[in-house]
């Protein structure tokens, strides 16, 4: 006979943010097959309708400051963490999918299903920030970058495009391996994928004697694969390789998304596995992330001021930013999850103004981003060009932005633990990449027009730069009603907490 | 020397002789048969970790759709030898892999020496004949497991939206045209031309 | 009865195995199924795990695994089916108009 | 004891395995004695009574051709090909129970599942958890003989035979392992002899009559037989994926698509029809043994479930080949059309269409019958409705003359084309 099923209890609210997104994307998958003609706009607003409707219930659902709920056998927990992190990552898919509305038909690659895949990768996304069981994380990475590989192969007639997506594929199935593999050592030493269980686990095991347990090294040696897995993912050095191939050849919203969506997400994962089940290995990965975090920031950037290429420039500059990221993760516990959401939210504001203003100066056919293109663009252009330089501003970390806010906060919270070398390498790096920032500026104010170019503005992407431009400089200036914000971000530390 | 470790020693030497061969097999479809060979011989372990469940998942799944599907595209393709070894500029990059390797297999075996923990379940064979049971797996995967199954739904149906719209763009908008591909090529030679020499290190 | 430390030195291999593939060939399709010998080297290892631990979660687990792959098989072939339409090649390195 | 009791194991998969042999040398001639009857022939009757020996005859002549290996072939996989086909034949019956003969001398524990451990039955070789699955398991390996022996013979014929031959297999499992599925649901477990006695009083043909359906029509699929035999279209292909091979090799292929006829019939008896169940069976044990001891009545359960049990697979060998006798070939694009848009879809509303009626109507396995009776000859003739629709329509513009018909094709602009090459894919 077969063993008497008994469904634990269920706790809808947990998983509702993801249950909205996904079940408005199967709708939307439908919808968008009954819909008359080619134009498939109307399915991007009816999209960026299901990101308002996700992000009411987001809000309706949050817990009160300070408490969490999990459901599905402690699989999932919705913290104040989650919550921010969840509508942070709706405000980055509904700009990715306002500058791709006109984008996609204008470079005739226009296909309804464009829109319910960026939705299922927030889905994913909106997963990896909840989950508190490492095959819940697994299966939140996949989702997400099977998803991505199809955008990132979206723009059909171009080689490049496909190049990417394949690129990108193989270099993800990998990292998925190792995270994989790294899954399943720490099932083996510690018996459980829970977060909360793996931490317990090791405090009792390392508290036992002096001597290492073996079933706590098989834990740290799984912990290096899935560190690694994830290193893919949010690109460091030296995994970052294939971080600005695929950005060259994805259609740029999907770039764009890429580039904050992902980290963003990702971060959020490792930054759960790493101060929930992790924790006593403090001493191990704190030495590596920093290496790590090290050479990210300063290869990113130098490798960001030799780039022609604008697309490329803001590749390696999202590689470096990962760096940054890095430093707010390895500080998390004292500061570091304030700092890391703060810098999440600015960097997301500048990075998807920074590719939407790219996107304006993209024409038909064109494939290369020169820098060339801005020049002289404030005498054509003066707001684009105000826009423009707002955003590399708050990227290279200029106050008054938001930008400078966040870099602030990570490398006060890195000081604050005692991390005086990372804060040095952040600050040289910084400074390395206030160069490449201002050269474009320097090139939009200062030099005459090299070639003719006509941007393309349309209400998405005007709105998308408004917003990320109000935003960047309010936050900038007041940064204190989101620090209030993040700062009741704690994440949840133990179950039902 | 057990039937069970005898059984074991023969079928894991499939499974590296498998492995091994996928590498080094030039023809793909050979590659593609010596890694079935390998999936075999994985299934064939399953049976022996009591696992009949995974066992038929296995054969099901991985050799009789997942490679399947790898031997029609090579055969599609007809790529079955495609690979150009003539120019070999990667010889750095193949060391660097053996080194890595071989870092990583003695990584392997210190797990193994050192990893066996006193409170193995490993002979509780009671224990091991009721976690054989699938009906078992199944109320795990409806109960403990509900959210990822459902996730893992998601992932199926964004694979096979995936799919259709990889397929479906080359019906709407046909192969490359002669001016995209002019274009192409153009920028390529451009890009050699003007040399990015920083990340060629990487 | 076979140690569990056997069947994981025989899936560490397997793992490294994969990698070597991966890092060594240069046929994107061999690449991938390197790829897959990695997640079986998973597998072995979740099962081998779950005998050890005396719990069902690790062949749980392989079912997910699985699953999964069969999605990133598929995708992953359509996207070199509709390359190889365009560029008539498999091989990795000629797939390099984005080197940088 | 340990000993005898792998002797014992051996003997008997010799046994199935000379059994299945001789029964696919005989499924020929059965076949084309009844083929010769359906058109008005003769069909072999030279050699011996009514021709018994042809197959005999046959055998002989193909072990004495010239084998030939193609010299442009991979040698290896050539060889490879037509040995997978055979094993994955032979293998499929190692789960399936074909009686009940029980060696420790007492009928009645053939009849109730909860004594199992006291059945030990000499008429099946593996009784496993995973029955099912494992036939699900060995179909799904089977395409690799077919595919293999394209690629490997080197040849245009060969090779559009195989790749036809996968793309059909796979697409056509989906709606197989689907059908299976059902009577796994149905029936509450994966064990085949669980499944033989779950049918006690009722055969899983009433409830699950369209899974039955699905099952019959992806099997004959599966078998590629007419009318899904385009794999081995003569007219296009020669004769598919075995064009090259020759002699004892092409006897293997040719054995490997019978015995897989005569294991799909079985399976088909075993999930559907009850196996070795015959109505009174258990009765009759019961009389044998007051009258003349248990052991009497052992022997005589498993002959006459033996006997059922190879009764019903006739019969659905038969029925195959009078399909092939009556029915011509698809088209390949109706061939994937058909199992993606209409078996497909049919075959989940039958997975779904199951659990629902099960849970609403509990406890009642007449009524639920009724209900999925009635449920499924309704899906039945509504999937028949809408099929027949589209043929109506394709009839109409079968019509037109040709030129005309060009010129509407083309005036009908890009998109609407578009539109439905769409949908088709």
């Amino acid at each position: 006979m077969p063993p008497e099923i008994v469904i634990p209890a269920i706790d809808v609210r947990v998983i509702a943010p993801m249950l909205t997104i996904f079940a408005w994307a199967t709708v939307l998958l439908m919808v968008d097959l009954f819909m008359p003609g080619k134009d498939r706009k109307l399915t991007g607003y009816l999209a960026l309708a299901g990101l308002a409707v996700t992000a009411l219930v987001t809000l309706a659902v949050q817990p009160a400051p300070g408490t969490s709920r999990t459901s599905f056998s402690n699989m999932v927990v919705l913290d104040s963490f989650g919550t921010t992190l969840t509508l942070i990552l709706l405000l980055i898919a509904a700009f990715s999918i306002a500058i791709s509305i006109n984008y996609l038909s204008y470079h005739n690659i226009e296909m309804g299903e464009y829109y319910p895949l960026i939705l299922f990768a927030t889905g994913g996304m909106i997963l990896l920030g909840q989950s508190t069981n490492l095959i819940l994380v697994f299966l939140g990475v996949e989702l997400l970058s099977i998803t991505l590989y199809v955008l990132t192969a979206f723009f059909y007639p171009r080689y490049t495009s496909e190049e990417a997506g394949l690129k990108y594929l193989l270099l993800g199935a990998f990292a998925a391996g190792f995270l994989i593999y790294g899954i399943a050592l720490i099932y083996g030493g510690a018996g459980t994928l829970d977060l909360f269980e793996i931490g317990a686990f090791l405090n009792t095991s390392l508290a036992v004697g002096s001597a290492f347990p073996p079933g706590a090294l098989l834990v740290l040696i799984g912990g290096a694969l899935v560190l690694i897995g994830f290193c893919f993912k949010i690109s460091l050095v030296p995994f970052h390789m294939w971080t600005p191939d695929v950005y060259e050849g994805s259609p740029t919203p999907v770039a764009a998304f890429m580039s904050v969506g992902t980290k963003g997400a990702a971060f959020a994962a490792l930054l759960r596995i790493l101060i929930v089940a992790l924790l006593p290995f403090k001493i191990y990965w704190l030495p590596v992330l920093g290496v790590l975090a090290t050479l990210t920031m300063l290869f990113g950037n130098i490798a960001a001021l030799m780039q022609p290429n604008m697309k490329r420039m803001l590749a390696y500059s999202s590689v470096g930013h990962a760096g940054y990221i890095t430093i707010g993760i390895m500080t998390a516990g004292t500061h570091g999850t304030e700092s890391f959401l703060f810098y999440l939210l600015a960097y997301a504001l500048a990075n998807m103004g920074a590719f939407a203003v790219l996107i304006t100066l993209e024409r038909r056919g064109e494939m290369a981003w020169s820098v060339d293109d801005f020049a002289g663009l404030w005498k054509r252009y003066p707001l684009l060009a105000i826009a423009m330089a707002t955003f590399m501003l708050s990227l290279a970390g200029v106050p008054p932005t938001a930008g400078f806010f966040g870099k602030f906060f990570v490398f006060a919270a890195a000081w604050e633990d005692g991390q005086i070398f990372l804060v040095f390498m952040g600050v040289l790096s910084s400074a390395i990449a206030a160069f490449f920032y201002l050269r474009v500026i320097m090139r939009m104010f200062m030099d005459e027009p090299v070639r003719e170019v006509i941007p393309i503005f349309n209400r998405g992407l005007t709105i998308t730069i408004g917003i990320a431009v109000v935003g960047t400089i309010v936050f900038g200036l007041l940064p204190t009603p989101l620090v209030s914000l993040v700062q009741n971000s704690v994440i949840a530390l133990g179950v039902g907490g | 020397m057990s039937f069970e470790l005898f059984m074991f020693l023969v079928t894991a030497a499939i499974a590296l002789a498998g492995g091994v061969g996928m590498i080094v097999a030039r023809n793909t479809v050979h590659s593609a048969l010596f890694l079935l060979l390998n999936f075999f011989a994985i299934a064939v372990l399953f049976l022996l970790l009591h696992s009949p469940f995974l066992f038929a998942i296995q054969l099901t799944i991985y050799a009789g759709a997942i490679m399947v599907l790898f031997l029609f595209v090579v055969m599609l393709l007809g790529v079955e030898s495609i690979e150009d070894r003539t120019k070999d500029r990667l010889a750095g990059q193949l060391w660097l892999s053996v080194v890595l390797t071989l870092i990583l297999m003695v990584q392997a075996i210190t797990i193994t020496l050192l990893a066996e923990p006193a409170e193995s379940q490993a002979q509780n064979t009671a224990l091991l004949d009721q976690l054989a049971d699938p009906a078992l797996i199944g109320a795990t995967l409806f109960t403990t497991y509900l959210l990822p199954f459902q996730i893992t739904g998601v992932i199926l149906l964004v694979g096979i939206v995936g799919v259709v719209v990889l397929h479906q763009r080359a019906h709407l908008y046909g192969p490359l045209s002669e001016t995209e591909r002019e274009f192409a090529e153009q920028y390529a030679a451009e890009r050699t031309a003007s040399g990015q020499p920083a990340e060629q290190a990487s | 009865m076979v140690e569990t430390s056997y069947y994981i030195l025989l899936s560490a291999s397997l793992f490294t195995l994969g990698i070597l593939g991966v890092l060594v060939r240069r046929n994107a399709i061999v690449v991938f199924m390197s790829v897959e010998l990695m997640l079986n080297a998973a597998n072995l290892a979740f099962v081998a795990f779950a005998r050890q631990q005396g719990n069902i979660d690790g062949q749980v687990l392989v079912f997910f695994v699985i699953t999964v792959a069969a999605a990133e098989v598929a995708v992953g072939l359509a996207l070199l089916v509709t390359i190889f339409r365009n560029k008539q090649t498999a091989d990795v390195d000629a797939i390099s108009q984005l080197h940088g | 004891m340990d000993i005898f009791l792998i002797v014992f194991l051996v003997v008997q998969v010799l046994i199935i395995t000379l059994a299945v042999t001789t029964g696919f040398a005989y499924l020929t001639w059965y076949e084309r004695r009844l083929l010769a009857r359906f058109q008005n022939r003769v069909g072999p009757n030279r050699a011996g009574p009514l021709g018994l020996l042809q197959p005999v005859a046959d055998a002989v002549k193909l072990f004495f051709k010239e084998d030939v290996i193609p010299t442009a072939s991979d040698k290896v996989v050539y060889l490879l090909a037509p040995v997978l086909a055979v094993m994955t034949a032979i293998v499929i019956w190692a789960v399936i129970p074909f009686g009940c003969f029980n060696l420790n001398g007492d009928h009645t524990a053939c009849f109730d599942p909860a004594r199992r451990d006291e059945v030990w039955n000499a008429l099946q070789v593996a009784e496993v958890n995973i029955g099912i699955l494992f036939i699900l398991a060995v179909t799904s390996i089977g395409v690799y003989g077919i595919t293999l022996a394209g690629w490997a013979s080197n040849s245009k014929y060969a090779m559009l035979g195989g790749i036809r031959a996968s793309a059909q297999l796979i697409s056509y499992e989906l709606a197989f392992g689907m059908a299976v599925l059902s009577v796994v649901m149905f029936g509450g477990t994966l064990s085949t002899w669980e499944i033989v006695l779950a049918q006690e009083g009722l055969w899983f043909f009433f409830p699950l009559i369209l899974g039955f359906l699905l099952f019959m029509i992806s099997a004959t699929a599966e078998l590629v037989r007419t009318p899904f035999d385009l794999v081995e279209a003569e007219q296009e292909l020669t004769s598919g994926y075995n064009t090259e091979y020759g002699s004892m090799k092409f006897a293997l292929f040719f054995m490997s698509e019978y015995i897989k006829m005569i294991a799909m019939s079985a399976i088909a008896t075993t999930l559907f029809l009850g196996g070795w169940r015959f109505p009174g069976l258990e009765t009759l044990g019961d009389g044998v043994a007051a009258l003349a001891g248990p052991w009497p009545a052992a022997i005589i359960v498993g002959l006459v479930s033996l006997g059922s049990f190879l009764l019903k697979v006739a019969m659905f060998l038969f029925m195959l080949v009078w399909l092939r006798a009556s029915w011509p070939r698809m088209r390949y694009d109706q061939l994937m059309q058909f199992g993606w848009k209409s078996l497909l879809p049919l075959a989940i509303l039958n997975l779904v269409m199951i659990p629902v009626v099960v849970v609403l109507v509990p406890d009642n396995r007449y009524i639920q019958t009724a209900i999925l009776f009635v449920l499924g000859i309704a899906a039945i003739f509504g999937a028949a409705r809408i099929g027949g629709r589209g043929r109506v329509k394709s009839k109409v513009e079968l019509v037109q003359p040709v030129a005309e018909g060009k010129q509407a094709s083309a005036a009908s602009s890009a998109p609407a084309s578009q539109q439905t090459s769409g949908v088709a894919s």
